[in-house]
């Protein structure tokens, strides 16, 4: 789902730049000062797994801007609150374009749009809002497992509208090709958050307990 | 003569280019122990990590239990094989020393009571009892030590491949230790790689290894030459 | 393990490697956005953007083959617009030719930054280039855990395998589970410890290059010319 | 009389609940040599990560080079403490083993032909030349457990706290290593824990451990009682 350069048009992709810079300015403000000692190895713990995850995960299925990618958003946020997660998610991508020309420079906005902030900050809203409704012990992982999959499915979703707007595919090939596939993918993603979380509950709660910004 | 593994002109090199092993050629005999001394980064670790087809050969033959180590005898080598890895922390995976050690019998069928008399008896053995609890990442370095022998003495296998089984340990347990080596290597194929002298005096045959190759089997004067020059 | 995949070709010693990164950062990245905002019909500056990355990939001495690898990434993207032509009429082709020349040419301006200087290189690049702090520590973590982890994954892979030889599939879910968790917590505690032993040898936040690269000649030669190439053509 | 360590009824819990200290009391004098010894779990590890900082004191107090170990003080006291790890794993995280053994002076602004001696010099003692282009993860145990070693020599510390310091290494290296254990003690303060017996024969005073808590300092006829026992 990474898009690579030449592939939005350049309305899109500055539009797309402008709204990803504005939320990880915001993000670095709100966190600035606030991060501690052990925040910052865990916020670099986390990118380094989601990157290795989306490593191991890369040609899951190849098909029309379809590799299925593992994206680790949600997982990110509950573990770190939206802002903080939306960093990790914002590094995990600049790299990738950087260093394994996953995605474009140009389209680097959009992708931290689509793959990160939906998920760091959507997906958050989501969880947080799922997890207090649903009664019980497993509310948390629950939550985090339905918001990980909805913020799966909403990325393609976007990638795929953002690239027809761009006027290289039309939007009735490329969104029910790239949200299909994506809505299986999901569920990978959904079962991946899932037992992780499962596991740090039970090694490590105090984990789970960090301050949330 | 029934031998369980049998080397001959093993080579290994690694991705980056280290030549580990040149030339190696070892026969170990059914319930035979054998013990590899060596300077650091003489190619023991290396040579132990074939047994079970960890590292597969780049140069040369290896045949363990009769069979060539390929994809198709992976399966029924590893479960005659047992291998302790040197750095305990590259052993331990599950949350708790109690799934840990329940691992490979889990996996080789076994439930209910006999499991739980199996982890019960393998802790016991390194003197851990009532450690089921606890995660692995949670110990000391010789505590997790133990827990990698155990994970292994629980399957039960034929052949043990202990890769330095006394590091880190304490000299208080260390000495139940050898004797428990003793006791395994009476009934089991042993293959140990140490730096404790002491340890390689309850083998049947001791091997030096220099530089990624094996010397003959070491003879009662040579060994205690080396002994000497080490004090 | 393999872990030089990252920094494969950066110990090569050439005009390109010795530049100072920030001057490669700064003209390349430019670069990308000049081409993806070039007008497709102008079919003559791309040739041209060509033939200056081409020179430049000599100058660095970077194996082809490796670059050339690369491309795959481009791959299923370019299948989606692939699929679309059937649905695109007459312009369908020159969208696809405007694609596949645009990302072509911006990968190659990436693969020859990442490939002619060394992560801890280009970190400190985009840290003097007054990149958020954050970030930069971030990245820097990020960049060091993964090999732990990469390592981690592969050791645990080994001790499974070692252990388990016929597994249902339930079980093989849940130990592929566990690894998963375990890898994480693992990690993380690996990594709070490096990080300890990386603030007992007086780490206080800034990465240090061992050669502490400052701009020279070459590189105001090399930025001015890229600035006025590119300049020329994107007027021409 | 000048103490550069003092900790009085120190306490630790980690985060699980496992009580690791209990009520530790230790001073030790400038250019003292400290060995402590003491089964697996008993909080040899745990205590001397307190030394400079990476744990903090949970009960009781704890000054070194006459300070409070807190916050503020941490710069300063991790410039005079160098703590060589048990696991060389935990180590070792740069690219290359150069980076790895440049790191402590690099960040504390040695640069150019000076750090390149200071580099040198410290791969030579471990009998390591020629080493520095290897990525440290290409090593083996014995490889890696030197070059953590070398990472601390090379920053020059005042205390040195070196835990297992001769964990893993082969026995022809371990001969010139506790020569330079010995060396190293005469001109540092130096706190040791080491399962190796032959080790704490080298230290001013030797204590044992045993489960959180420190005994008084062994005296001649105590230290061979126990060497004894385990002979
Ligand atoms: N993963 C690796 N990649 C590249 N080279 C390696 C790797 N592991 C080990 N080596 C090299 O291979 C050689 C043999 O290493 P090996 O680990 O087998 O030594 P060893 O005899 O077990 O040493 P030790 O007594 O220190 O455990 C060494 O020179 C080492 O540097
Ligand atoms: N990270 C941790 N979390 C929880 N408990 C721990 C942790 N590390 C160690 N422990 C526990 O604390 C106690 C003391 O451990 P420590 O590592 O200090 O022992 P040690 O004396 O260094 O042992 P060894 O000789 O095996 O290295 C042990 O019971 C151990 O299980
Ligand atoms: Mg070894
Ligand atoms: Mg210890």
């Amino acid at each position: 789902m990474h898009i690579p350069d030449g592939f939005l048009c350049t309305q899109i992709w500055t539009l797309m730049w402008i709204i990803s810079i504005i939320i990880l300015a915001y993000a670095i403000k709100k966190t600035n000062d606030r991060l501690g000692e052990k925040k910052v190895p865990l916020m670099g713990v986390l990118a380094a797994f989601i990157f290795a995850g989306q490593m191991l995960n890369v040609n899951l299925v190849v098909f029309g801007g379809t590799s299925g990618h593992i994206l680790g958003s949600v997982l990110a946020a509950v573990l770190l609150g939206p802002y903080t997660a939306s960093i990790v998610m914002a590094c995990v991508f600049i790299v990738q374009a950087l260093v394994f020309q996953d995605g474009g420079i140009t389209a680097l906005g959009a992708n931290m749009f689509n793959m990160g902030f939906i998920g760091t900050i959507g997906g958050y809203y989501l969880y947080s809002q799922l997890s207090k409704k649903i009664e019980g012990r497993n509310a948390l992982l629950i939550g985090a497992a339905a918001s990980a999959w909805i913020s799966v499915v909403l990325a393609s979703f976007f990638c795929a509208m953002e690239i027809s707007l761009s006027g290289f595919s039309p939007l009735g090939v490329s969104v029910p090709l790239m949200v299909s596939v994506h809505a299986f993918v999901g569920l990978i993603e959904a079962a991946l958050t899932f037992t992780s979380l499962a596991y740090i509950m039970r090694v490590r709660p105090d984990l789970l307990k960090l301050e949330k910004i | 003569m029934e031998y369980v593994i049998e080397a001959s002109g093993l080579g290994y090199t690694y991705p980056d280019g280290s030549l580990a092993l040149r030339d190696i050629n070892l026969r170990v005999r059914r319930n035979e122990s054998v013990c590899l001394i060596g300077p650091n980064g003489s190619g023991k670790t290396t040579l132990l990590l074939h047994l079970n087809g960890i590292l597969r050969p780049a140069r040369g033959k290896l045949r363990v239990v009769g069979l060539d180590v390929n994809e198709k005898n992976l399966k029924l080598i590893r479960s005659n094989v047992g291998v302790v890895f040197q750095n305990p922390d590259d052993q331990l995976f599950m949350p708790s020393v109690y799934e840990d050690v329940a691992f490979g019998p889990l996996n080789a069928g076994i439930k209910g009571k006999e499991l739980e008399d199996k982890v019960a008896k393998a802790l016991d053995v390194v003197g851990l009892e009532g450690y089921g609890v606890k995660s692995s990442n949670h110990l000391s370095f010789g505590e997790k030590k133990r827990v990698s022998i155990a994970t292994v003495l629980s399957m039960g296998p034929d052949i043990l491949v202990l890769d330095e089984p006394t590091l880190g340990l304490d000299p208080w347990i260390r000495g139940d230790f050898m004797e428990l080596i003793d006791e395994l290597q009476r009934t089991h194929t042993v293959v140990i790689a140490s730096h404790d002298l002491a340890l390689s005096e309850l083998s049947d045959s001791v091997y030096l290894m220099g530089d990624g190759q094996l010397s003959d089997r070491l003879d009662e004067p040579g060994l205690s030459q080396i002994r000497d020059s080490l004090r | 393990m393999e872990h030089e995949f990252l920094d494969k070709h950066t110990r090569i010693n050439s005009f390109m490697h010795r530049l100072d990164s920030r001057s490669k950062i700064i003209t390349l990245l430019l670069l990308v956005f000049i081409i993806v905002l070039t007008p497709i019909e102008a079919i003559h500056r791309f040739i041209l953007y060509f033939f200056i990355l081409l020179v430049l990939f000599i100058a660095s001495r970077i194996p082809p083959v490796f670059a050339l690898k690369r491309f795959v990434v481009l791959l299923p993207f370019s299948l989606l617009v692939v699929l679309s032509l059937p649905f695109m009429g007459e312009g369908g082709f020159m969208l696809l030719f405007n694609v596949l020349v645009k990302s072509s040419l911006s990968l190659l301006c990436m693969i020859l930054l990442i490939s002619t200087s060394s992560f801890n290189d280009l970190l400190a690049g985009f840290e003097k280039l007054k990149t958020p702090r954050v970030l930069i520590q971030v990245v820097s973590f990020m960049y060091r855990y993964m090999f732990v982890l990469v390592d981690e994954f592969y050791w645990m892979k080994k001790a499974r395998d070692s252990r388990a030889h016929h597994m249902e599939l339930i079980d093989s879910l849940r130990t592929a589970g566990n690894i998963i968790g375990a890898l994480f917590i693992r990690s993380y505690e690996r990594g709070e410890r490096v990080y300890q032993s990386m603030c007992s040898r007086g780490f206080t936040g800034d990465i240090k290059p061992i050669k502490t690269s400052c701009l020279t000649y070459t590189d105001f030669v090399y930025v001015f010319f890229m600035f006025i190439f590119s300049s020329i053509v994107s007027i021409w």
